[in-house]
């Protein structure tokens, strides 16, 4: 064991694996965040807490991080690579392992253009496999300097994204060894909306004895609406939505109902799919239908490891 | 090549307001190649200033002159008798010609007619893309001869990221994501597998985050053991 | 020359013309006040002869080096007036006509404001004038060979026609021996020869000729330099060789696709191309008494040729077989030389002509072959579609440009045209010729054409040829556009900005800027089109005749 | 802005010799007639225009345009596409300080072409005479 969390312990068990994640608000009130902490406690092993997601300012992961715990659901804090520098990473990471957060999750991040403050300057001093790396170290009991720890060591589970859906193709499988090179041991798909394209990923990534280095939870969103399934296949770089989904959204009586199917199903398919280790599910601002598709795909009640 | 674009207008005007008599100086370097700062833009925009200022019937003076290069101090000695006689230099070089010129004349006020954009290249008449940071500490030997510092939106070292599609960034479909194109380059050469090493984090005490730089070369130097 | 600028200003009314609406004295007496004006003379009718004497003798006498020439400025008298400098010995260029017959009395009434346009174009000329600067001659060597790509019929013409002007010519054909498509067909349309006797005695001629030297299995692979001193490096198997040359021409032709498919057809013994039809009736094939459908418009309607073909050959068709001879047509193209004539000789001869429109169908197996059609003009009123049972079926071919065309073009810096032929310059000046000087076009490789035309555009263009590189050293004038080395700060943006690729960076001491380097204009490129000066963003670049300071002097001494 | 009866426009003409400068003569020829506060100045080609000469003629004049020859005609192959450019940067320059950017303009059209001629200069005098004086005029 790495750093014990609950989601290392499942994926050990090797059980298949749920993770969620919640946004923390655009403001203080951590309310919010309590409040999605109890809605989804007992679904997923452990929640992502978005770091400024889309380089828009809202609270922050490590003191959203911090309400969970206190609600008894374990935390993942992302970081992303933008607003840092590697000094202030590193103080975060000590911080938010000494108030007992076990698992991070290391981003590049999405470029300010598309958040509120365009007109900011990135930090990027680091990428996020540096970042893997860097965090390797700190668990080892080095700085990113080298210098030695002279206390006891953070605990980190760490983790990555992996986004089968950019581009080039090739190399998406040889960046996600890259990461699990650096030391990430698990990693969290782009959601997955073409499951042709993702077979075709993981095949690679069998062909690559990868799924045996690094624990794969592949990404589920259920789909809202058409215009946001064809939104994002055309303009959001890096994600693809199969004509196939989008036609079925299309005929549906009950577009948000058919959405839960697809991704109902697509759990069940991800469930047999050798190399699969879980599922990491994102319901963007529609947090309370995890519950339902947790039930109906049988991922709920959770095994106790 | 340094690349630069014209200030707007409003802005040259409101820098020149209480001015009579301006010296506009051109310099002969990067910014006549970059067409923002040469003598034809010199002329031009003397004639535009001296016609806004007509119009509102305040007439400008304007001397016009265009020196070889404003980032050495040499070239300006040629001008000091024309400089004597104006109320302000508008610059129309670079971010160091301007300060060059503002060195060279330390009772003078020097204004800068343009923005200095970046380091890049002329891709055709009219269109220039930036291709160096200056960074102190160049990686092109890994990455195929493309720069990742200066052309990744992130200036990320083990990319690309999960944002580029179809050979794009994330941030603009209009711009070139700067790892797909060292991995077509590198996959081209037959070295991509040379991607597979994990870039370490680069030391940006050579770039400007280590402070101003300079540079010394004493065995250049005219007088020796300084 | 600046501080002794002696102007002399000659004043012509045209006979009247001018005088009737302004009035002389008075423009006179102001234009005596300008400074450097030295002489002031009006006349009646400046280009007489006799004026012409007159005028040289004053400028002799008062030591006039700038004419003013207020009255009219059509280019015959313009060329008058040069050669009366040219005569007193003065430099042609320091000449300022200034039209006051056209741009002034002809168009306005006679008023206090014609006046005032009168005195300001007098003073515009004057100004203009005291700006001018001398243009002299320069001798260039050139080397006068000739290369010529593509051992066709147009290639061979060409070599020939310059061959026979004096010129050395390097014949580059890329396939092993010459011919290109005069090799496979039967006849030719418009000339009254067979072909193969036609490219045997041009093959003779080229091969017997002493000048022309042909090199079979060549191709282009790179070019340097510009008319008069090219490197060209052609490539036979793995070897490049490099040679000097002065011009090039382009005569690499066009290429037929066949394409049955354009035509809802696949492939069938019955069911032939134009080339095809060609080959089989030069191999002395029989069609008596055969019914032959001939189809055309559906592709490569662009170009005449196509049309000019079926109709040449099911006019031979009926002619020579008594074949039934029906063409299935949209259009009938055929605007040109004797083409019209030969169209109505194949109807009144009994070639069915039939027309249509989207509404055809045609099904073809090996043995018969089904035409279904509608005639557009009838359909409404004998209702159709109409049948048609052939023996066989003649399609037109694709026309494309030769292999390579693309790759050629880019090593000849020339643009590609509709159709992907290569471009012509301005059709206005010389059909021939291409937006660099020195590289020419001859037959097809700019549209597909005809044999008779090859002749005609081989002469001019060795004509052309001719009047460029007359001899080892030619003089020519330099109007080009001169460059200022002092201000060129080599940006490149006159050199990509130049249509006719006149422009290279030359090195050498002699250039006095930081770079030691300078934008230079090939004068026997350069068409004077100023372009280079207007985009300089270091000034550097003046165009004789048209500099900065005489358009700006002509502002400056307007009023307002 | 309304037309000052006693207004008289200034325009300056820049003329491709190979078109608009022609077509003066043409126009001559067919004894037409157009205002006389209207001056020529021959080009080699409307390619040879410059952002500097339009500055300069503004200075002075309250308007002022290029003849060009016609789209795809021009004898230099790009000089007409480059004059298009220039009015194009001319006019910018204009409406940064304020001035109608209809003070420059292109007109593309034949040596033949007498008539057209006068309707260009007849057009765009009146046009300017409806603009009112240039403002932007440094001598006045």
């Amino acid at each position: 064991m790495k750093a014990g969390s609950k989601l290392e312990r499942m994926l050990e068990s090797g059980n298949f694996t749920v993770t969620g994640e919640i946004g923390p608000p655009k403001s203080c009130n951590g309310e919010i965040v309590r409040h999605h902490a109890r809605m989804l406690k007992g679904y997923c092993e452990s929640y992502n807490l978005t770091d400024n997601q889309t380089a828009i300012v809202r609270l922050s992961s490590i003191a959203a991080g911090k309400i969970l715990l206190e609600e008894d659901c374990e935390p993942n804090i992302q970081i992303v690579c933008r607003d840092r520098n590697r000094i202030a990473i590193q103080s975060d990471v000590l911080g938010a392992t000494a108030l007992g957060m076990k698992n991070i999750l290391c981003l590049s991040g999405d470029h300010q253009k598309f958040g509120n403050h365009p007109t900011s300057k990135n930090v990027y001093d680091v990428d996020s496999i540096q970042l893997i790396k860097i965090l390797d170290g700190m668990r080892n009991g080095y700085f990113a300097n080298g210098e030695e720890m002279k206390d006891e060591p953070p605990k980190i589970f760490i983790g990555c994204a992996a986004n089968p859906f950019a581009d080039p193709f090739e190399f998406r499988v040889t960046r996600l060894e890259k990461k699990a090179d650096a030391g990430a041991d698990f990693t969290q798909t782009q959601c997955v909306l073409d499951m042709e394209r993702f077979e075709r990923w993981m095949e690679l990534v069998r062909a690559r004895g990868l799924h045996k280095r690094i624990k794969i939870l592949a990404g589920i969103t259920p789909l809202k609406s058409v215009k946001a399934a064809k939104y994002m296949n055309k303009y959001v770089a890096g994600m693809m939505v199969s004509q196939e989904y989008i036609d079925r959204l299309e005929k549906a009586e009950d577009v948000k109902a058919e959405g839960v199917n697809i991704a109902c199903e697509q759990i069940e398919y991800l469930k047999k799919m050798e190399g699969i280790a879980g599922v990491h599910i994102m319901a963007i601002a529609w947090e309370e239908i995890v519950p339902e598709i947790c039930k109906r795909t049988g991922l709920n009640p959770r095994p106790e490891v | 090549m340094i690349i630069a674009e014209r200030k707007p207008i409003e802005e040259i005007l409101g820098l020149l307001s209480k001015h009579q008599k301006v010296l506009v100086l051109g310099c002969g370097g990067c910014v006549t190649v970059c067409l923002a700062g040469g003598e034809k833009e010199v002329g031009i925009l003397s004639s535009q200033l001296t016609m806004a200022r007509s119009k509102e019937e305040r007439p400008l003076e304007i001397v016009q002159k265009t020196i070889e290069r404003q980032c050495d101090f040499e070239y300006f000695e040629g001008i000091r008798h024309i400089v004597k006689d104006v109320d302000a230099i508008l610059s129309l070089a670079c971010g160091i010609g301007i300060q060059t010129c503002a060195e060279a004349f330390p009772d003078k006020i020097v204004w800068p007619g343009v923005n200095t954009k970046f380091l890049g290249v002329n891709l055709n008449v009219g269109e220039w893309a930036e291709r160096c940071q200056a960074c102190g500490q160049c990686v092109l030997d890994k990455t195929g001869g493309i720069c990742p510092v200066a052309r990744c939106s992130k200036s990320i070292f083990n990319g690309p990221c999960g944002g580029s599609q179809d050979g794009k960034c994330e941030v603009s479909p209009d711009t070139d994501c700067a790892w797909a194109l060292i991995h077509d380059r590198l996959t081209r050469l037959g070295e991509v597998d040379s991607l597979r090493e994990i870039l370490p984090v680069k030391d940006w005490s050579y770039s400007r985050d280590g402070g101003p730089r300079k540079l010394v070369r004493e065995d250049l130097e005219l007088e020796s053991g300084k | 020359m600046e501080n002794n600028t002696r102007i002399g200003v000659f004043f012509c009314s045209c006979n009247g013309k001018i005088t009737e609406k302004v009035d002389y004295e008075q423009i006179t007496s102001e234009i005596k006040k300008l400074p450097q004006v030295e002489y002031v003379r009006d006349s009646q009718n400046l280009c007489a002869h006799l004026e012409g004497e007159l005028i040289c003798k004053e400028i002799t006498k008062n030591q006039l080096n700038r004419i003013v020439v207020v009255g009219c400025a059509r280019s015959k008298e313009e060329g008058f007036f040069k050669e009366v400098l040219r005569k007193a010995g003065i430099n042609p260029h320091l000449l300022s006509m200034v039209n006051l017959l056209e741009e002034c009395c002809s168009v306005h009434g006679k008023s206090a404001r014609s006046a005032a346009k009168a005195m300001e174009m007098a003073k515009m000329g004057v100004a203009r004038a005291g700006k001018l600067e001398e243009i002299s001659f320069g001798e260039y060597s050139v080397n006068r060979t000739v290369l010529v790509l593509g051992g066709g019929l147009a290639g061979m013409e060409a070599a020939l026609q310059a061959a026979a002007r004096g010129h050395k010519v390097i014949l580059a054909e890329k396939e092993d021996k010459l011919g290109g498509r005069l090799a496979r067909v039967n006849s030719i349309i418009g000339v009254d020869r067979n072909p193969a006797e036609l490219l045997d005695e041009k093959v003779k001629a080229v091969t017997s000729n002493p000048s022309i030297e042909v090199r079979t299995g060549t191709r282009l692979g790179d070019l340097d330099g510009n008319i008069g001193n090219y490197t060209a490096w052609l490539v036979k198997g793995d070897t490049e060789t490099p040679v000097d040359i002065g011009a090039i021409v382009v005569a690499t032709g066009v290429q037929t696709i066949f394409c049955p498919v354009k035509y809802g057809l696949g492939i069938a013994d019955n069911v032939i191309g134009q080339m095809k039809l060609e080959r089989l009736l030069a191999d002395g094939k029989d069609f008596t008494g055969k019914n032959i459908s001939l189809v055309i418009g559906k592709t490569t309607e662009e170009f005449n040729l196509s049309f000019v073909i079926a109709v040449k050959n099911a006019l031979l068709l009926r002619k020579r077989f008594d074949a039934t001879v029906n063409v299935f047509y949209t259009n009938i193209k055929v605007a040109g030389d004797n083409w019209e004539k030969m169209y109505t000789e194949a109807r009144d001869a009994g070639v069915n002509f039939f027309k249509f429109d989207e509404g055809i169908e045609i099904t073809a197996n090996n043995g018969e072959i089904l035409i279904n059609y509608e005639d557009p003009f009838i359909r409404g009123k004998i209702p159709g579609p109409f049948t048609v049972t052939s023996d066989y079926i003649v399609l037109p071919e694709e026309l494309v440009p030769a292999d390579g065309t693309e790759d050629l073009a880019k090593v000849l810096r020339i643009d590609l045209g509709p159709a992907s032929f290569f471009s012509i310059d301005n059709a206005h000046i010389l059909p021939e010729m291409t937006s660099r000087d020195g590289i020419y076009l001859v037959g097809s490789c700019q549209s597909p054409g005809f044999v008779n035309d090859i002749q005609i555009s081989a002469r001019v263009v060795a004509e052309e040829i001719f009047r460029k590189l007359y001899a080892d050293q030619v003089s020519v004038e330099l109007t080009q556009p001169y460059v200022d080395a002092a201000k060129c700060v080599v940006c490149l943006t006159c050199y990509r900005c130049c249509p006719h690729g006149a422009i290279t960076i030359e090195h050498g001491e002699q250039y006095d800027n930081l770079y030691k380097s300078a934008a230079q204009m090939n004068p026997m490129v350069c068409r004077k089109c100023g372009i280079c000066a207007a985009e300089c963003p270091g000034k550097a670049i003046q165009l004789p005749d048209y500099t900065d300071d005489q358009v700006l002097a002509q502002l400056e001494a307007m009023e307002v | 802005m309304s037309a000052n009866a006693d207004f008289q426009p200034k325009i300056i003409v820049f003329a491709c010799e190979n078109s608009g400068w022609l077509a003066a003569e043409h126009a001559a020829e067919l004894a037409l007639s157009y205002p006389e506060r209207v001056e020529l100045i021959k080009l080699p080609c409307s390619g040879k225009i410059d952002v500097l000469f339009f500055m300069k003629a503004l200075e002075k004049a309250d308007g002022t345009i290029v003849l060009a020859c016609q789209k795809e005609n021009c004898k230099f192959i790009k000089g007409n596409i480059r004059a298009a450019q220039r009015v194009k940067q001319t006019e910018n320059l204009l409406k940064e300080i304020g001035i109608e950017p209809e003070r420059v303009g292109l007109y593309y059209l034949a040596a033949n072409m007498g008539h057209k001629f006068v309707e260009i200069i007849q057009n765009f005098y009146d046009k300017i005479r409806e603009l009112g004086p240039n403002p932007g005029k440094v001598i006045k």
